[in-house]
């Protein structure tokens, strides 16, 4: 029975979270929301037996990509979002994109879940813990996927290279505007 | 629905996933729209990570590790994104979206 | 070994690149290689002469890839049309001798001009004629638009979209006749297409026959080309703002491109179609002959009175080549040759005048004759000519288009009975421009000291001169020539069903 | 172990160099960077080209098609980086470098990837090192509105299509393109043909087609010159190369009807073609019609792949990408050149500049005319064979029609975008040069000169070479 | 026995001298060469005649083939009949004749090099005409004698319009309304000449039509020849042309023809052109327009006669007669006296044609041959006279300036009195000879057909009484009376020795000519004794005497004087009688009055001379030709006497007397009068109708229509909007699709607003929905 309310407080936290900072208009109370979110995520991974990621999310996510959107919050001028609203039809059209997305999304999820119950590979429940483990990752990622490892390394490399390269460019320059383009 | 259904582990990400687009489409702030993507991204791992958990065979960990590869890039992608974001700050002094409207048709 | 016609279409393209190199003597460099299809072209037109024929001379076959061959051959009708791309070439080159602005460029570009126009004319493959009929668009859009007159941007751009847009169809055309041959046998050659043109009648795309499509669209490439009149407005602009040189190659060359056209793929290779069509060639042809002429009555602007007239004069070759009767497709073609001679003739004496008054009101002029007598004599012949006058060379043409429509019976009569009042409506706008620029007291006295034309001024006009007296003295030698060629395409169409 | 060393040596190459640039700027040999790069992508050009065919594990796949991507990617990289080595004054060089780099082995990895990951990753590195290129104009607010805008969309676009492999997953259970394809043959097609079709946004995006076209123009107008060539060039040969691969592997023509999937590329063809060619007659920026003649050829690669089946289908494409990369690199430099000031490339601003550079103007108007397919340049080759595709491919089944209708609109996109290019071509030429003339130009920088000389020669030689086709076709289906 | 080159040879000796003389500067050497040379082809003409006209064959020269089309060929060749013979030796020798008074004339111009050689291309043209053996060849001929006259109407190219010519303004007619003053000049004349005649070309063109369509329907070879069109008429036209065919072919083909000869010959719709041809030199208009171009017309027609349907020659006929009336009336006000020659030919040529509207039966073709013959001589006589009296005034052409020149320039008086007499009709002169053949030709016709060919005989008489009148006008007028203005015509002098002579030798030819003598001989059947002619003639006197001494009734009329009691009744309102300048003063009534006191005289004595006369001495016998051409013969005496002696009354007689007559007609029939001297307002209809209307109307409305107004032409550079407006003209609409494009990409570039948001709110939203609608609905 705890298992289940815990189940549900994480449900609602991530989906709350994730509401609250798609419509709060004050950027801080959003970056806060999405790190509530990205916890109840967490939660989730745990109930999904994926500890391991839990912990990675919880640390990279919610402790590194937060903190730097929470930073990135201060380049806005207007943080409490008092006057700058987007267009109402804006508001309006986004709504509607994101009604059919979601409908696309439920339907699709729908359709598959259907579709992957007739899987016969249906898994018995008391091998849980065999797979709790963080080793398959590793045997994984050493293993078949090794090529995106490496890729995924590279791509963090580059990543620090272009957001370094990009941020020092200014560091001589005056703040203004070089040639008006 | 409890928490050994995948239906619900689906509900929620489906959710995710509608926010994330719902606040990259209306957010008027580039923060926002970089916080729907998180959402997005947010929903796909989970998914990997519910399907990963019911539908794979036994000892088969390939949506969580998945689920490693979309955090790391999105790490890498914010980092990107908010240096971009810095770079719009110095020239703009704002990053509000009504006003990086001069490259347009 | 390489062939005279290949040579005729390699000489244009190496002058090009060495008038580049050779800066001043860049002149000299096109006019020499000018020469070359002149020489080409007038060779085998007195092999034509001597014994005529129907058959293809000078052949010449290299495989290239695409299924396409460099094959180039020309019959009666193409070697008249090379030879007078020739001549026309060279006496724009002589008429831009003392082109200032970027000379060099200037010629290279013609040059070019002059590689992809003889193969046109020349090609019997269809892959090659529609990438030569495409080719020419960007020298022309070059020469008009940096060389050309005050509103030359709208004039070249009006010039490359009207044309381009005109043949996109052809493109999906030739892959489709490509497309359709058995696998065996696919080749691009126009004799051995206009051999199966049973097998596109009866494949159909979207519902129309393969046929009809093709036809349609050779058909509005060439309506633009020929300019037939819904599609025609971007000549005056053309004529008007383009180099007199330029002007001189548009009207004695280019436009003749669309009769080839028609002639040379068209009839062949849709030869039902044709049939089918041919009533409503006719008609477009007699609206172009009289509507051109009405409009030319009331212009103000010289040199787009005497574009209009060109609208006018090549509505015949619409109507002789539509009529199907021996007199009439052969007077069809030698309309296009002879008011390939007159038209540049008139173009070259209102370069003339503009060069002197820097502008081309008629109503800026009167009395023009007084000054320059010379000039007015050879404007009078080439009006006269326009006007199709017995003994100039307006006149064999006109009189064979016309006699061949009376003969043909049924309501083409009507079309000739209606294309006859041109005889009146030409002489009235050609003479009564004359009457305003030549006749008459000096308007404006500053014209008074005009000088009259200098050497290279006629050295331009004599050889078109003399041939003018020539072809309307006598033409039997050029209706000779072109005439077995023309049967042989009248008995293939009208033979098909 | 050695054979697969072997056949990812150009990836490997690649990464060593990238690491060297990384570590010349650090130890100050600025000016050596480019050097450096520059040697090290020509030796895994040389690798690409001998390297033997395989695969790597489920993840890459070299066949015949990354066997020919791999070098076109990697001889673009050059010209790009021989290009920027004079263009670029500012002592950044390293850093750019290392994202062309960067690019260029994101683009390969996605060129042979066989799996949705690597195909995932490959594109997230074209993406991010795209997104710093964009903005790299230092002060300059519209590089940085169009860096930032890049992010922003991109970051949708590849989360959205990450969820659409999240739920392939969850049917398949694998994420290899085989595994996909197998899985496809098991049971009905409804659920995996949505899921597939979303994962493939990530690949649209990339290639500009319609429903993700729209941050190209605004992109291509703002960010440099060199970026929106790499941009514009590199990632499209790889996306098509993986497309090419997907469809074969994971869309086996046993199973879904080739009329169908031939139905949606067409519809997605024509739509960008017609959009593309109407909004470029508007455009008021040369760099944007470039944009929109981008997502317009993307149309035209598409309708070549529509027509699939057919053999001369993918040769098509492939001979397209050889016409469309050089005429786009040799377009943009040449643009750059031609502007009098930097990053600011609007028609008015362009008038008259073909009086101050006529050769890089005479450039400029080959490139451009062979974008818009005239006869004598390689565009109209590339027309030639799409249209030659389709014709045959429609012509042939009448289910197939609608790839008649397809080919009209090419043949109508041609037309108008014709009078696009016409208005570079007129306001670079025809309009007078504005009074004020203040600066007197720089003479041409040699490197930039000699990729431009390159680029116009291999528009013309494939123009000419009308045999070129033929030899692709061979290489494709030995 | 024929020489094959003989034919041939008159037809090129002119061509040859135009090309030798062309390039010679002084006007005297070019003058010789070229006369010299007609004079060598008038002896070959003079040669070929005397071979042909005594045999009356046809002899065929040498065929050429022009251009061969396999089924059929166009060809060209001579042939050589009576008809050919006699025009040939007429045209060599009046080019001849001219060319040699025209040296004369000339001495004083500076452009005088140029008339030689165009006038001898005009020759070689008008030979071509005569001795063409086909029709196109015919056709040929007919386009180059148009340009001939063409080049010499625009001799003085370089003269203003004679609204702003000082001369012209100072020595115009006093009351010379009806000419177009704003545009008429030498450049207006000739083109205004080149288009008549092209219009009645292009009518030629279809004649040709026809017969070319029947010719190829029956597979003829060579389709236009003279033999093979007889041939075809004979046997039916087959064939259609205009979807007309048998015997309404050939009615097409021949009315075609008459077409081309209503544009040459000057006749009704298109005669408005010969009278502005007159700014040409009087030396050109002698020959040009008087004796062998505008005889072309008469030519062709009789040279096609066997083809001409009964109908069609009754059409030649009306539009002949009704031409001879109209032009006659238009001479009778002229105050130019080369504007008067110039409508005595339009009215002579009409008359021409009414005799070939009598048909063979009634020998038409020789009457009205007859008739061109002696026409040309007096026609080209009467001319040089002109020529000579406005060289001798000084240019001066208005007969209200002239007078009393018969003392100073004796010989042309006398010259051009024999041409008037000839001209009128005066028996013992050709004239006579050939009037009379056409009127008892049209009179024999109306009797065997009636019905409407009366018309044609009622019409030409009432010309004839005209011509005697305004050519004894004119005579009288010009040589005799007081010198009105003595400063113009004191220096007059008679043509020195060598001029003077081809004006003897034409006076010579006015009197007696073989040719004449041949065509009247065959044409009337009883060949009238002399002595009857003389009776008549002296009859006739007598008549005139009578009218003369009635002449006081007429002073009693005329309003002369200070109007008695008795005047009043016959003119009520006397007072506003007064010739006011162009006041219409007294109305109908006077008029009236004045033709009833005239009337019982006028008509009185031809009927009185035809019948009393027969009934005396009924000298025909039964034959009904022999009885139609002796009443036509009495008639032309009558009239002639009639018209001649209402002139001498008007014009010499009643000045005599102290009456003013100057503004005679204008002040008794001032309607008429305004007609006339309007010329019937013809001209201005066709110059407000074609060169106003059609010409630069429609010409400019169409060309709005086509490349749209001034103000889109000027603005196509820069980037103007587009304006509805545009659509109205074709060039517009084609750019209206350009703008459909814009306009759609507009609409397309609004979503591009530069919003991130919206774009990937419209990329997912649109992707979603395809998947959705696509794959999962």
């Amino acid at each position: 029975m705890l298992a289940d309310l815990l189940f549900w407080i994480c449900a609602l936290a991530t989906v709350g979270g994730a509401l609250a900072s798609a419509l709060l208009p004050n950027l801080v109370h959003a970056a806060l929301c999405l790190g509530l979110a990205l916890s109840g995520v967490a939660g989730l991974y745990l109930f999904l037996e994926a500890y391991y990621l839990a912990c990675v999310q919880v640390i990279v996510y919610v402790g590194g990509i937060l903190i730097l959107i929470l930073f990135a919050t201060l380049f806005s001028s207007d943080i409490l979002g008092r006057f700058q609203r987007s267009p109402p039809w804006q508001r309006v059209g986004g709504l509607c994109v994101a009604a059919i997305a979601g409908a696309l999304a439920v339907r699709l999820g729908q359709v598959v879940y259907q579709h992957a119950a007739t899987l016969e590979h249906q898994r018995p429940a008391q091998l849980r813990e065999a797979i709790a483990a963080p080793g398959g990752i590793g045997d994984l990622l050493t293993g078949p996927w090794l090529i995106p490892f490496l890729l995924a390394s590279l791509l963090l490399t580059a990543a620090l290279l272009a957001a370094v390269a990009l941020v020092q460019r200014y560091r001589h320059r005056t703040p203004k505007d070089v040639d008006g383009s | 629905m409890g928490p050994d259904h995948l239906g619900s582990y689906l509900a929620i990400a489906a959710a995710l996933f509608t926010t994330g687009v719902l606040a990259v489409c209306t957010r008027r702030n580039a923060i926002g729209v970089l916080i729907g993507i998180e959402l997005m991204l947010n929903a796909a791992a989970l998914q990997f990570v519910a399907y990963g958990r019911f539908r794979a065979p036994l000892g088969d960990s390939i949506g969580q590790a998945a689920a490693v590869f979309v955090i790391v890039v999105a790490a890498a992608e914010a980092a990107v994104a908010l240096a971009l974001l810095f770079a719009v700050y110095r020239t703009l002094r704002d990053i509000d979206l009504e006003r990086t409207r001069e490259l347009a048709a | 070994m390489i062939g005279a016609l290949t040579w005729s279409v390699l000489a244009p393209l190496l002058a090009s690149v060495l008038c580049l190199l050779a800066g001043r003597a860049a002149r000299w460099v096109a006019l020499g290689a000018m020469l070359v299809p002149l020489a080409v072209g007038s060779a085998a037109l007195v092999s034509f002469v001597r014994q005529p024929g129907a058959d293809f001379r000078l052949l010449e076959s290299y495989p290239w890839a695409l299924g396409a061959a460099w094959t180039v051959g020309v019959d009666g009708i193409g070697a008249a049309l090379l030879a007078l791309t020739g001549l026309v070439m060279s006496i724009a080159t002589i008429s831009a001798w003392n082109e200032a602005r970027r000379p060099a460029a200037y010629h290279a570009l013609v040059c070019l001009l002059t590689a992809a126009v003889v193969t046109v004319f020349t090609t019997l493959d269809l892959l090659v004629f529609y990438i030569a009929w495409e080719a020419l668009l960007l020298p022309m859009l070059a020469l008009i638009g940096l060389w050309g007159g005050e509103q030359r941007r709208y004039a070249a751009i009006k010039f490359f979209l009207f044309t381009l847009a005109g043949s996109i169809l052809m493109l999906a055309l030739v892959i489709a006749l490509w497309v359709v041959q058995p696998e065996a046998t696919r080749s691009f050659d126009i004799r051995q297409l206009a051999g199966q043109w049973r097998l596109w009648e009866s494949t159909s795309v979207l519902g129309v026959s393969l046929a009809r499509f093709g036809f349609v669209a050779v058909l509005l490439a060439a309506l633009v080309k020929v300019p037939a009149v819904p599609l025609h407005t971007w000549l005056p602009h053309a004529h008007v703002q383009a180099p007199t040189a330029i002007s001189v190659i548009l009207a004695g060359i280019l436009l003749k491109l669309g009769v080839y056209a028609l002639y040379r793929l068209a009839w062949p290779l849709f030869p039902l179609q044709a049939l089918v069509f041919d009533h409503w060639i006719a008609v477009l042809g007699v609206i172009g002959i009289l509507w051109a002429a009405w409009v030319a009555l009331g212009q103000q602007d010289l040199k787009r009175l005497v574009a209009y007239a060109s609208v006018s004069h090549m509505g015949f070759c619409l109507l002789g080549l539509a009529g199907l009767t021996s007199s009439g497709v052969t007077g069809g073609m030698v309309q296009a040759i002879t008011h390939g001679l007159g038209s540049p003739l008139l173009f070259l004496l209102v370069g003339v005048v503009y060069d002197r008054a820097h502008h081309r009101r008629i109503d800026g002029f009167g009395g023009l004759a007084t000054p320059m007598p010379r000039f007015a004599w050879a404007l009078l012949l080439a009006s006269l000519s326009g006007a199709g006058l017995p003994g100039l060379a307006g006149f064999p043409g006109e009189a064979l288009v016309l006699f061949g429509s009376y003969t043909a019976g049924g309501w083409w009569s009507w079309l000739g009975a209606l294309a006859t009042l041109s005889v009146v409506l030409s002489a009235a706008y050609l003479l009564w421009m004359l009457k305003r620029v030549i006749y008459g007291p000096l308007r404006h006295p500053e014209q008074a000291a005009f000088p009259d034309l200098d050497a290279r001024e006629q050295a331009a006009i004599l050889p078109l001169l003399l041939l003018l007296l020539l072809c309307g003295v006598w033409p039997t030698p050029l209706v000779a020539a072109l005439r077995p060629a023309c049967e042989a395409l009248i008995t293939h169409v009208t033979g098909a069903p | 172990m050695s054979e697969t060393l072997m056949i990812l040596a150009p990836e490997l190459i690649l990464t060593a160099t990238l690491l060297a640039v990384l570590l010349s700027d650090a130890a100050r040999w600025r000016s050596f960077a480019y050097l450096l790069a520059l040697s090290g992508t020509l030796c895994a050009l040389l690798a690409s080209a001998l390297a033997p065919r395989g695969t790597v594990g489920d993840q890459l796949a070299i066949d015949a098609w990354a066997a020919l991507a791999r070098p076109a990617i990697l001889l673009s990289a050059v010209l790009l980086l021989m290009a920027a080595r004079s263009l670029h004054d500012d002592d950044d060089g390293p850093a750019w470098a290392a994202l062309l780099l960067a690019l260029a082995l994101g683009a390969l990895v996605t060129a042979a990837s066989a799996h949705l990951l690597p195909l995932w990753l490959g594109l997230e590195l074209m993406s991010l090192s795209g997104y710093a290129l964009a903005g790299w104009r230092a002060g300059s607010r519209r590089s940085a509105e169009a860096g930032m805008k890049y992010v922003l969309f991109g970051g949708a676009a590849s989360a959205l299509s990450l969820y659409g492999m999240s739920h392939l997953y969850g049917l398949a259970g694998r994420l290899d393109f085989a595994g996909i394809g197998a899985m496809l043959a098991v049971d009905q097609p409804l659920p995996v043909t949505a899921a597939l079709l979303i994962a493939s946004v990530g690949l649209a995006y990339k290639l500009t087609l319609v429903p993700f076209h729209y941050y190209a123009p605004d992109v291509y107008q703002g960010a440099p010159p060199l970026a929106v060539a790499s941009v514009g060039t590199l990632p499209k040969i790889a996306a098509i190369a993986v497309l090419v691969r997907a469809l074969s592997s994971a869309v086996p023509e046993s199973l879904v009807s080739p009329a169908s999937v031939s139905g949606l590329l067409a519809l997605l063809a024509t739509a960008s073609l017609l959009v593309a060619a109407l909004t470029a007659v508007v455009a008021r920026d040369a760099q944007r019609i470039i944009a929109y003649s981008a997502i317009a050829h993307a149309g035209s690669m598409v309708l070549a792949l529509a027509a699939r089946p057919h053999s001369s289908a993918t040769a098509a494409a492939a001979f397209y990408l050889a016409a469309y990369v050089p005429a786009t690199i040799g377009a943009l430099l040449a643009l750059a050149l031609l502007a009098p000031t930097a990053g600011r490339t609007a028609l008015v601003e362009l008038a008259g500049s073909g009086q101050r550079r006529p050769w890089t103007g005479v450039a400029l108007v080959v490139c451009l005319a062979s974008l818009a397919g005239l006869p004598p340049l390689a565009g109209f080759l590339a027309k030639w064979g799409v249209l030659r595709a389709a014709l045959e491919v429609g012509l042939g089944a009448p289910e197939r029609s609608v790839l008649l209708w397809a080919a009209g609109a090419l043949l109508l996109s041609t037309a108008i975008s014709a009078w696009a290019y016409l208005l570079i071509i007129r306001a670079v030429f025809f309009q007078p040069a504005p009074a004020q003339q203040t600066t007197a130009t720089p003479p041409l920088p040699p490197g930039v000169a000699a990729v431009l000389a390159l680029c116009v020669a291999a528009t013309l030689a494939l123009g000419l070479w009308l045999s070129g086709f033929a030899v692709l076709l061979h290489s494709l289906h030995p | 026995m024929i020489p094959e080159w003989l034919s041939s040879a008159i037809v090129l000796i002119p061509l040859a001298a135009a090309l030798l003389a062309a390039p010679l500067r002084s006007a005297g050497l070019a003058h010789a060469l070229a006369a010299t040379a007609m004079a060598a082809a008038t002896a070959l003409a003079v040669w070929l005649a005397w071979l042909i006209v005594p045999t009356g064959l046809s002899w065929q020269g040498p065929r050429l083939v022009w251009l061969d089309l396999g089924s059929w060929a166009l060809s060209l060749g001579t042939m050589v009949d009576s008809q050919a013979a006699i025009m040939g030796v007429i045209v060599c020798l009046l080019a001849t004749l001219v060319l040699i008074f025209n040296a004369w004339y000339m001495h004083d111009e500076p452009l005088a090099a140029r008339f030689p050689w165009q006038f001898s291309f005009f020759a070689f043209a008008m030979l071509l005409v005569v001795f063409a053996d086909n029709l196109f060849l015919a056709f040929v001929g007919w386009e180059l004698v148009g340009l001939g006259s063409y080049l010499l109407i625009g001799f003085w190219y370089m003269k203003p319009a004679v609204a702003d010519d000082p001369f012209y303004q100072r020595f115009k007619g006093v009351r010379a309304r009806g000419v177009l003053e704003h545009c008429l000049s030498p450049a207006h004349a000739q083109l205004k000449a080149f288009i008549m005649n092209r219009i009645g070309d292009a009518g030629f063109l279809l004649g040709i039509g026809a017969f070319l369509a029947a010719g190829l329907a029956a597979g003829v070879r060579d389709p236009l020849q003279w033999s093979e069109l007889q041939r075809l008429a004979a046997q039916g036209m087959p064939g259609s042309f205009l979807g007309l065919s048998g015997e309404d072919l050939l009615l097409l083909g021949c009315l075609g023809v008459f077409c081309g000869a209503i544009g040459k010959s000057a006749q009704f719709p298109l005669h408005p052109w010969l009278p502005d041809a007159m700014q040409g030199p009087t030396t050109a208009s002698s020959i040009i327009h008087a004796a062998t171009m505008v005889a072309a017309g008469v030519y062709l027609v009789a040279r096609c006669y066997p083809l001409f349907p009964p109908e069609a020659l009754l059409v030649v006929g009306i539009i002949g007669g009704f031409t001879c009336l109209l032009a006659a009336t238009i001479a009778s006000v002229q105050w130019d006296l080369k504007a008067t020659l110039a409508y005595s030919t339009v009215s002579q040529l009409g008359l021409m044609f009414v005799g070939l509207s009598a048909g063979s039966e009634a020998y038409g073709r020789e009457a009205g041959l007859g008739h061109l013959y002696a026409h040309a001589m007096s026609k080209c006589l009467l001319f040089l006279a002109a020529g000579a009296v406005i060289h001798a005034a000084g240019g001066v052409q208005d007969m209200g300036r002239l007078g009393g020149l018969a003392r100073r320039m004796p010989l042309t008086a006398i010259v051009s009195l024999l041409a008037v007499a000839a001209l009128i009709g005066t028996p013992f002169t050709t004239g006579f000879f050939s009037k009379d053949a056409v009127l008892s030709a049209a009179l024999l016709h109306a009797e065997q057909r009636g019905g409407w060919t009366w018309l044609p005989f009622a019409l030409a008489c009432a010309g004839s009484l005209l011509t005697a009148f305004y050519m004894v006008r004119w005579w009288v007028r010009i040589f005799l009376g007081p010198e009105r203005q003595p400063e113009i015509t004191e220096h007059a002098h008679d043509p020195p020795g060598w001029a003077a002579a081809p004006l003897v030798v034409l006076a010579l030819f006015t009197l007696w000519a073989p040719w004449t003598v041949r065509e009247h001989g065959e044409a009337v059947a009883t060949g009238h004794s002399h002595a009857q002619i003389a009776a008549f003639s002296l009859i006739g006197g007598l008549i005139v005497f009578a009218v003369l001494t009635y002449a006081p009734v007429v002073r009693l009329v005329s309003c002369a004087g200070k109007p008695r009691w008795w005047q009043r009744i016959f003119s009520e309102h006397a007072e506003q009688c007064g010739f006011a300048h162009g006041q219409p003063s007294c109305t109908v009534p006077c008029g009236v009055k004045t033709a009833a006191a005239f009337a019982p005289g006028l008509l009185l004595i031809p009927w009185l001379l035809g019948y009393v006369f027969d009934s005396w001495f009924a000298p025909h016998g039964p034959d009904p030709a022999a009885a139609a051409q002796y009443h036509a013969m009495a008639i032309a005496i009558g009239l002639m006497f009639t018209g001649a002696a209402t002139g001498l009354i008007i014009y010499w007689w009643l000045p005599r007397l102290g009456v003013d007559t100057t503004g005679f007609l204008a002040r008794h029939i001032y309607p008429l009068y305004n007609a006339c001297a309007n010329l019937w307002w013809i001209d201005r209809a066709w110059h407000a109708l074609f060169a106003r209307g059609l010409g630069e109307g429609l010409g400019r409305l169409s060309a709005r229509l086509d490349l749209g107004d001034r103000t889109r032409l000027a603005a196509l550079e820069g980037a103007a909007p587009w304006r509805p407006r545009d659509l109205a003209s074709l060039d517009g609409a084609i750019d209206g699709l350009g703008r459909i494009c814009a306009r759609l990409g507009a609409g397309l570039a609004a979503w591009h607003d530069g919003r991130i948001g919206a774009y990937a709110a419209l990329a997912v939203g649109i992707a979603s929905l395809l998947v959705i609608m696509g794959v999962l609905w």
